[in-house]
């Protein structure tokens, strides 16, 4: 399995019923995929829509409808548009059950930098910094590691996203809890054992006992 | 009742130089038929405020291609690359502000309060330089009001006072912009007579709007 | 002519076309009645219709519209419905261009006092506070004297509703405008001379040249 | 989908000394069957923050008469005697805030903003204790968020998943109450099926609304 189903399908895992729920652009996007049929989220776009559903048919396209990535989307039964005030008012005041977002790099305060690398991508935080300081519940879903190179850190060397604990660190090679006492490994991967996690991994990892396997 | 402009004519009333608060998110919900103008006019020297530059040759990615803007205030200039080699090359100025601040900034311009205090953007470089204000032993930014001199609004439909309705995501930053802007100009996809749209439907009310742009000359 | 109906009809002069305006309850609500025909204003009330129009007939009263006082009305086409947070948005953010209240006592620098009187009648400021903040024109619409005492004073002495210099002051003996300089007096009512204004005035007010009559 | 309940139901979740925001103008779009529920209930020590207490005998005036309140943070009392009394006698607390600033600073609580910087009531006995901030030369009182254990709404329409309509002055400060009760309770005056209400007329999406009331169980 390619490592972003595993992580798609792992974070998916997450997400209860009857709650609201945004997914960032990319790889968190596909989270919508693997949702069980039986529950039922509503999934907010920052650009407003609650309610947000798949891609429409061919030629049903509608252009003032579209995810924050500006791609074309549908609107499920009981959906409700927001302005871009609203939208944020939902995210700042709590109102945001479940945020999941790309990520650069975590550190072991569990802060999360994902908007610029200086010099290089200075592409904007757009709704980022809002999102993770405002969701209830915020989880990074990435890629263990960049070009081989850890993105699990002692301490961010990015820019900070936000001063916050995120609540879930989602990889292909382990899921990880960043609690008070440091990040607490949960899970590893289907093809992962825990060494090489560690070796993947420059942030000092808790480990508890056995730690088991996702199940995807 | 208000009387109905041609895009060129609403591009002449704005002058080099100004503020724009321009509503859209990639592309979506902006006036576009306003901006084309605004290129068309050669406005140069304009600040522009929008939640994004869209992308090269869409909306207001026609302002960055033209050279209309020397200052750019928005949340994320990531889908036009050629707003990013603008800034770097010194170009245009460009202050990234995160969307949610930013569309609270305009909307205290718009109410008439004195900035919001805010969480977000606490412990990061968007912190640099500015007042912090603690409330309950809670720690907020001090983020100032954005007015603009201008707020070019799309709309889904207009009535003939200048009440404006939205539709879907193109909802975004207008009806926020439409409060904060000294010259409220909205491009409506259509224009009904008054009573067509019922007062729990209108989104902004028509007394904030100074112009309504024609409907699209070829009807469509 | 009763005094309430000369101040109503001098007031409803000062409204110009195509504005927006926000008449108080009692008196200032009576200017409606005299603006010519061919002045078309939205007017607002705060609970939150802009485009308030007249009673309603018999039997066709809506109880989800009201005015701020609580009495029916009806809505004028072209009308908006507002929430709380958008009427006071418009008031504070300098959209509403002009608001007629009633005064209890105004002052030589211009100051209002309309919502208190400790001890006695503590009713709470309502929106007045805003209105007086935040609207670009203030009116004050009110009979000259309280039971044969002045009204318009040296300094108020009742709590103040805002430290903002209203626009103009309209009673039935005189129009009077707050300056920097002091209080100008603009007009003097149908039946008064210009000493009667005087001895019911507890102000200096400035007289220059010939005081000309209220033309109602 | 939300399972609908009854008033009686719903005031049996409202604690003795809970805060509850509660929608409505002089009793226009106050929601008047949980208002008679809490009654009934025999709450007590409840704090209110709402507009005004209407009239006696009238919408919330029935809270006052029937000494279910403790402390009122309200913008308007003077049309209800009882509560003036009440307020002299020292049984019921009242905080006076200028009508917006009191919808204002309940928005800044469901919004997550930490206060409003407003001109308002600045130089009046409203400063009194407050800070002040200074933005750009320019003095603002700063006002801090109100948040309620239970906003209670009235509406004019829902739909089975709690989205919300309002009607002409019957909004007031409904949906913005909506934003900032831990525990949301919505009385609308009808409830259709999901679908009915277009997305672009939800004023309140339903994702903010806990429980919904039963329609008015004689059908009127």
């Amino acid at each position: 399995m390619e490592a972003k189903e595993i992580i798609a399908r792992r974070v998916a895992q997450e997400i209860k019923p009857d709650t609201l729920v945004n997914l960032g652009i990319g790889l968190p996007s596909m989270v919508a995929n693997y949702l069980p049929k039986e529950v039922h989220v509503f999934f907010q776009a920052e650009n407003g829509v609650i309610g947000l559903g798949a891609r429409p048919p061919e030629g049903m396209e509608d252009p003032d409808l579209t995810d924050a990535g500006g791609g074309f989307v549908t609107a499920v039964p009981g959906a409700a548009s927001i302005d871009s005030a609203m939208s944020f008012g939902l995210i700042r005041g709590g109102h945001l059950d479940m945020t999941v977002l790309g990520g650069l790099q975590v550190d072991e305060r569990g802060y999360l930098a994902n908007w610029m690398v200086p010099g290089k991508m200075v592409p904007g935080m757009g709704g980022a910094m809002d999102l993770v300081a405002g969701a209830k519940q915020v989880i990074v879903a990435m890629v263990h590691t960049a070009k081989g190179k850890p993105k699990i850190l002692h301490e961010c060397s990015l820019p900070l996203t936000a001063q916050r604990r995120v609540s879930l660190v989602v990889t292909e090679m382990a899921v990880i809890e960043p609690t008070a006492d440091g990040l607490v490994l949960k899970e590893a991967g289907p093809d992962t054992t825990v060494d090489e996690i560690l070796s993947a991994t420059e942030a000092n990892l808790i480990v508890r006992g056995d730690v088991p396997k996702m199940r995807i | 009742m208000k009387q109905s402009m041609t895009a060129g004519d609403a591009a002449e009333l704005i002058p080099d130089g100004a503020t724009l608060l321009i509503g859209g998110f990639m592309g979506v919900g902006s006036p576009h038929r306003l901006i084309d103008a605004i290129v068309e006019r050669g406005a140069k020297n304009l600040t522009l405020v929008a939640n994004d530059t869209a992308m090269p040759g869409k909306g207001i990615g026609k302002l960055v291609t033209a050279g209309c803007l020397s200052r750019v205030i928005a949340s994320h200039i990531g889908l036009n690359p050629e707003t990013q080699q603008k800034m770097i090359s010194g170009e245009i100025d460009v202050d990234l502000v995160p969307q949610g601040t930013l569309v609270e900034r305009i909307r205290a311009a718009g109410v008439g309060l004195g900035g919001i205090l805010t969480p977000t953007g606490l412990g990061t470089l968007v912190e640099n330089g500015k007042q912090i204000v603690t409330v309950n032993d809670q720690r907020f930014l001090l983020e100032e009001p954005i007015h603009g001199d201008f707020a070019l609004i799309a709309a889904h439909q207009a009535d003939y006072v200048g009440n404006l309705e939205y539709s879907l995501t193109a909802h975004n930053f207008n009806p926020i912009m439409a409060l904060a802007g000294k010259t409220v100009i909205a491009e409506p996809q259509s224009i009904v007579p008054v009573g067509v749209i019922s007062p729990d439907s209108v989104k902004t009310p028509g007394i904030l709007v100074d112009h309504l742009l024609e409907r699209q000359p070829d009807g469509s």
